[in-house]
């Protein structure tokens, strides 16, 4: 169970399948997250990115195949079970509670309580220094999350796992709805992380440019198979780009030539 | 109230991005107004005073003391209970049944006193965890069976009243001896039992709906269920644990009732009747039919404008017929002045 | 006829009257009389209404109707404890329980209010309150006496009770009267009570279902307005007089169960003459306070009469106040011979 | 039914992205079986055969012509206002006034006819407006005052019973004569009467909800009132709308029973019975409390379920007080089989 | 009322204010849109940007300000009117109904109608068409929106508009969920309606190589006001990155120095 470098892998995933009612998401996928790694996961809509995800993190049950954690065999019974199990995770969909204030959200299921009662007066500080580590400005941290701007909202539903101290963390798409400005922040966090090497990291991202700055591999998943899986160092985005693209460009331009 | 909704109209803006300079008015003064202002409840207070006010003006024996334990029992049971539905609702669920685990309690404690032999406190220990175990069993159905749990607490409310009334032969019973003393007057039967055990529990259940992980995760599984399970809150635990307390509540204010009745009767909460008056209160106090968003004291303050609206047309002397009529009547206009107070309230509000 | 209104203000005015006083009473406060009901808006007490309002216009006082709409108890005794605070001048209360209403009662008579029970009077062993009369036929009995007249016609078989709301405090009495009835008959009747619906179309439903799914009954009885107009609807409609049923019978005069009686699907209806039940506790009431007490309200049984085919008549070509088909007033004449017992 | 549970364990996969190629059965009934269990109305249909084999091997009169008018009449009334409540249901609101709204329709024909002269046919049609009207209303003080639609038709409610109470002296009226004919008749005094308005008024409301804009516009409303204004819908217009329909279609109701019975009565629909019956239909036939969907033969189906409960319990002879019980266990047990048919039918489903 | 390049503008926002409760959102907004052109619109999260569409779409009413379209002034009254008015949005939330079926999206509110009836079968191909026309994958146009991938969602959403035959569009975001074949398809699509020129866009993307992409021109919002309008020709993506994260980098690294 170690992986080329030799350090144990803390996340492996064997031989996952899962299906929805007639819809085949996942056939067969392998996966291994090394130890301080950033994984880089790439592929087409719809091509069961998330849908791995949320398998690893114990929302959904697959149908076959094995988890390990830090090479043991694990199911993951629940979101909860994963928490404790020390796997985070960034839903795409930001998985935001609108009708609670962005202090609670970011500390949703992990509050920290004294005497029983919630510790408000932490929550609302933890968040504010969150917010301001992440370049994103946000009206004040007692606003419901429902009258947020997109960008404001996966800010608190990212800071929410950043800085949950989880040992795995899984991001889904975590700079789709980010600015230039608060897309660097975050990324420079991810490297923070990386760089105290105690996490390992997940990350979904389209932007190619993005995955080559911060990851140190990345993994095509296609049609519900990993068909792709190299260091970053040996790729580029060109290469990426051809891997996914370069079919409908060239069906593109022949058609425009005709 | 010029005073008021002129406060109101008012919006101070410590949180301005213009950066606008707070006004220097006496700040105390200002945050007391504005914390009241922000709580939701704020309207419906203000609509429950106004009601006083009026019925006041309109009877010399509205503020009577002894009116006023008159309104404190009418309204403290639906207060109770609305205290239990207002967590079911915002956790997006409801309980049909809450009225007639009311009128089951007080029988099973008589028949835990008169016909099994257990003691007094035992016996109404006994009387509320039969609340707490129907509640578990509509918790079970829903969230573990999946039905929904308007159906659910409907097949319990019939199974209910039938247990109710076979085993009572549908007629009351007397208070049993054993408890009909000084536990009687602590239970509901000295008059300001109602009020003392009513703010007692919704202070209970307000902190515990605001101040605690169960209030935070209740309105997380009610305002994006899929968010919350994402997020990894026991949703099914939550919703189980609300219909446990809204029909131990149930049971509670159904032994309240018992006592100061001072009778058992199959009929205690009218069938759908008590429900009704509770769902009403927490929908009047701001809660969301749809579940996500409400307040306990908001659902206190509904009990409260009702009872009052009961009473005092009942002491002004409005009989039965018309009495509909006039309650209809101002339970649109009160709540159509609520909803404006609270857009009021919102325009000003800092956040 | 005469039409003299349906306003609280006093009727005619004759003979010597002091100064704003009704008749030749003494000129006295508009007092102000609470009657509490346990079921506020069901149509058998609109007559009572109708004669809590004309004693009312004759005594030159006026009264509030109140209670509960769906018989519960504790909105009964907000009612009284209201009626109380608010310093009522009389109380009428329908005490359809022994136990609730005891404190309330004995809280008005401490505070000088007087106060009567009218339509009901606690359980048949314990009246239960300290009430100063009651004014009316008890529920248990009349239960009573609709199995007993059940009895005269049939010997055996099965009768069933209906009861729109079982364990509501106005009708259950009665149908455990009328089951004693027939228990106490010693007869090889069998007798079952059947739950209909407040509300009247559920009603005809469930009983149209029951007569369906027995075909062989002796009797039909209710205990409720629209439970016995159903039954009457429905022997009717599966002509089950030509199948067996010997008896078929129950509560109150609304028109569909008149209607039912002249044709003859409903043998007889009970009238408990409610209108003497508003009236009355009025008229108690304020002499009551007129003689400060010296006139005591006396016991009154208000009777109850069996309505059949042979009387019907005039209860179905009339509409009068006294039976709640009407508000005008109206003189009914009457002639011929007074049916008694020979 | 290993037959149909079989068929729902199967899962056809012409969409599947494994390409696995449909295997050669029959294709025609294939897609009969599919196209039925397709159909979120399949579990409720299944429940409703079920108690009527059960309830027909019962009694043998279960069966009978008879009887089947009985079932129809008590099924029709609740049937055709829960089309209205689906629809209010899943544009995320409730009517509780429907069934008051039901007792004044009868009265508002008996007073136009008999107090103020007006000719049968329209005096019916003033009966019926009656209904849109206040449904308008509620319309008016829910969308455009923003008053919870719960608190104004309680409102509404008991300022109807006023009405209803205070013109009629709480006295039931007799069917004036211009109607107790042949209008009567097919207004629901006929035997086949209930069954033929439900049918077609089902079936109107079927089509309106799944095919026009209307129902796709209350299907968002519902669904994500947010979104349903982002995109353009009319949000308070299907609102009121639907309230209108609600409203017309319980007056509607309340004429069809007033004909039955033959009797103008105060308490039909007894008041909120008639409401809590449609509503309960409506969510036993899959109608969500919350909102954004439902559908209209479900709570026709639905209707048909509660009324072959009343019926066949009722012709077995089952007394007042084991009555409850026995009701409550069966709604419990009929609802979890459902849920536990539909989650059957959603894993054989092909999308 | 017209444009640097002669034409008329189809649509020009003058002095729009905008204030949630005591959040400024937008102070005193000027933006103009010539006909057949693409505005890029660039922003911090939390800038205005989407209340700035919000507003020119009829959703929210401006506090003050007006709105010219085709040089008429115009009080646009909801979104409704605005469609009438030949505008057209992709909210950044999307605005799917979950409920409802992936063609019932696609033509929520325009649905094509037969004898009263909803024409399903149309629905069903055009939708059908669309979807194959972006690239995006989806298993079934019947299958509810609920069901899909965060990215097959945001195709429907753009679809819905990019097919509406508006004169208008207004995109907020339309590339957040897409992956890079997909984003390339819709590109490439907004280029083809940019070739036909019937269509003005304005597009809110914080990838700003996209924007260089596909945009005539390039508006940034900071604080709820313009404060840069440049032709993409004489811009480039250093110059916008420089514009808005310069100044966030130059901290970080200093602070790293320290
Ligand atoms: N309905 C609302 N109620 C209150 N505040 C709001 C509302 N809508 C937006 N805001 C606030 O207005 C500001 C601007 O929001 P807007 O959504 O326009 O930002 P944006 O530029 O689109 O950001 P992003 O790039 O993150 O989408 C934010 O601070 C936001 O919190
Ligand atoms: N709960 C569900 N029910 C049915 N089908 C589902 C469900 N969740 C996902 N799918 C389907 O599974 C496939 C994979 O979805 P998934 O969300 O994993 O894609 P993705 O790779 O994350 O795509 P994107 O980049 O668009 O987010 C899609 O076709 C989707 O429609
Ligand atoms: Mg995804
Ligand atoms: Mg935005």
């Amino acid at each position: 169970m170690t992986s080329p470098n030799g350090s144990t892998d803390v996340l492996r995933v064997e031989h996952i399948s899962k299906r929805f009612g007639t819809v085949t998401a996942l056939r067969d996928v392998n996966l291994r997250l090394a130890k301080g790694e950033v994984l880089g996961l790439i592929g087409d809509n719809g091509a069961g990115k998330s849908t791995l995800m949320k398998i690893i993190c114990g929302f959904h049950q697959p149908d076959s195949g094995r988890i390990l954690i830090d090479g043991e065999e694990v199911s993951v019974k629940s979101v909860d079970h994963a928490r404790s199990l020390g796997i985070d995770t960034v839903y795409q969909d930001l998985a935001l509670i609108n009708e609670l204030s962005v202090y609670h959200n970011m500390f949703l299921n992990r509050e920290p309580v004294r005497f029983g009662l919630l510790n408000n007066r932490k929550m609302r500080a933890l968040a504010r220094a969150h917010l301001d580590d992440m370049g994103v400005h946000i009206p004040s941290v007692e606003v419901e999350v429902a009258k947020l701007s997109g960008g404001q909202r996966q800010a608190i539903a990212v800071a929410r796992s950043v800085y949950s101290r989880s040992k795995i963390l899984l991001l889904d798409e975590p700079l789709a709805a980010m600015g230039a400005k608060e897309g660097v922040q975050i990324l420079d966090l991810v490297r923070d992380l990386k760089a105290r090497g105690e996490v390992s990291m997940m990350i979904i991202v389209h932007n190619y440019a993005q995955i080559l700055e911060v990851c140190d591999r990345v993994n095509l998943l296609q049609h519900g198979s990993i068909t792709f899986d190299r260091p970053t160092a040996r790729t580029s985005v060109q290469e990426l780009t051809d891997l996914v693209v370069a079919e409908y460009r060239a069906a593109r331009n022949g058609l425009r030539s005709v | 109230m010029p005073d008021i909704s002129d406060g109101l109209r008012e919006s101070p803006a410590p949180a301005d991005v213009a950066g606008r300079p707070a006004p220097d008015r006496p700040r105390l003064l200002r945050r007391v107004r504005d914390g009241f202002l922000r709580r939701r409840e704020a309207s419906v207070l203000v609509v429950a005073l106004a009601l006083g006010v009026y019925f006041a003006s309109a009877s010399e024996a509205f503020l009577t003391g002894d009116n006023m334990v008159n309104i404190t029992q009418a309204a403290a049971p639906a207060a109770i209970v609305a205290c239990g539905i207002v967590l079911l609702l915002v956790s997006g669920e409801i309980d049909l049944s809450v009225g007639v685990v009311a009128a089951l309690a007080p029988f099973m404690m008589h028949y835990a006193i008169d016909f099994w032999g257990i003691p007094a406190v035992p016996a109404i220990l006994l009387a509320l965890l039969t609340g707490t175990v129907i509640g578990l069993g509509n918790g079970f159905v829903t969230v573990v069976l999946k039905v929904p749990s308007f159906i659910t607490t409907l097949g319990t409310f019939y199974l209910v009243t039938g247990i109710v009334l076979t085993t009572s032969g549908a007629y009351p019973a007397e208070i049993p001896v054993p408890v009909d003393n000084q536990i009687g007057q602590w239970l509901g039967a000295a008059p300001w039992a109602h009020l003392a055990w009513a703010l007692v529990i919704v202070a209970f259940f307000h902190v515990l709906f605001i101040r605690t992980r169960w209030g935070l995760h209740t309105i997380s599984v009610g305002g994006n269920l899929l968010g919350a399970q994402e997020a990894g809150v026991r949703v099914g635990r939550i919703k189980m644990g609300n219909f446990m307390i809204a029909s131990t509540l149930g049971a509670f204010a159904g032994l309240l009732e018992a006592f100061r009745v001072h009778t058992i009767d199959p009929n205690l909460g009218g069938g759908t009747g008590l429900m009704f008056t509770a769902v009403s209160a927490a929908v009047i106090g701001g809660t969301a039919l749809a579940g996500g968003s409400g307040t306990i004291i908001g659902g206190a303050l509904g009990a409260l404008v009702l009872a009052e609206l009961q009473n005092g047309f009942n002491l002004i002397g409005i009989s039965a017929n018309p009495y509909f009529l006039i309650l209809g009547g101002s339970i649109l206009l009160a709540m159509i002045a609520n909803v404006y107070l609270s857009r009021l309230r919102r325009a000003g509000k800092t956040t | 006829t005469s039409d003299s209104g349906t306003n609280n203000r006093p009727a005619a005015s004759g003979g010597t009257a002091a100064a704003g006083g009704a008749g030749d009473f003494p000129a006295t406060p508009k007092w102000k009389f609470v009657m509490v009901c346990h079921v506020t808006t069901n149509p058998f007490f609109t007559p009572t209404q109708y004669g809590a309002q004309d004693a009312c216009a004759l005594l030159g006082t006026e009264f509030q109707w109140t209670g509960s709409k769906d018989s519960i108890v504790a909105e009964m005794v907000n009612a009284t404890n209201t009626a109380i605070s608010a310093k009522a001048d009389g109380l009428a209360v329908a005490v359809v329980d022994k136990a609730a209403f005891r404190q309330p009662v004995s809280k008005a008579l401490d505070a000088g209010i007087p106060v009567v029970s009218y339509n009901a009077d606690g359980a048949r062993d314990d009246k239960g309150t300290a009430r100063l009369a009651y004014i009316g036929q008890g529920l248990y009995e009349s239960g009573y006496a609709l199995g007993q007249r059940a009895l005269e016609q049939v010997d055996s078989g099965d009768v069933v009770g209906f009861i729109a709301t079982p364990g509501a405090l106005n009708i259950q009495p009665r149908i455990d009267g009328a089951a004693q009835a027939i228990k106490d008959s010693g007869k090889s009747i069998k007798f079952e009570s059947i739950g209909t619906n407040a509300d009247i179309t559920k009603g005809l439903s469930i009983i149209d279902a029951y007569a369906q799914g027995h075909p062989n009954l002796a009797g039909m009885l209710a205990v409720d307005a629209g439970s016995t107009q159903s039954i009457g609807q429905v022997v009717k409609k599966y002509n089950m007089r030509s199948k067996g049923l010997k008896v078929a019978g129950g509560f109150d005069l609304v028109p569909e169960t008149l209607a039912a009686i002249k044709a003859g699907d409903l043998d007889y209806t009970i009238d408990q003459q409610p209108y003497l039940q508003g009236f009355l506790p009025v008229v108690y009431l304020y002499l009551y306070k007129l003689s400060g007490g010296l006139l005591f309200p006396s016991e009154t049984n208000t009777g109850l009469l069996f309505v059949t085919k042979d009387n019907v008549g005039p209860y179905q070509t009339t509409k009068t106040r006294f039976e709640g088909s009407d508000t005008a007033q109206k003189m009914v004449e009457r002639s011929g011979a007074i049916g008694h017992a020979s």
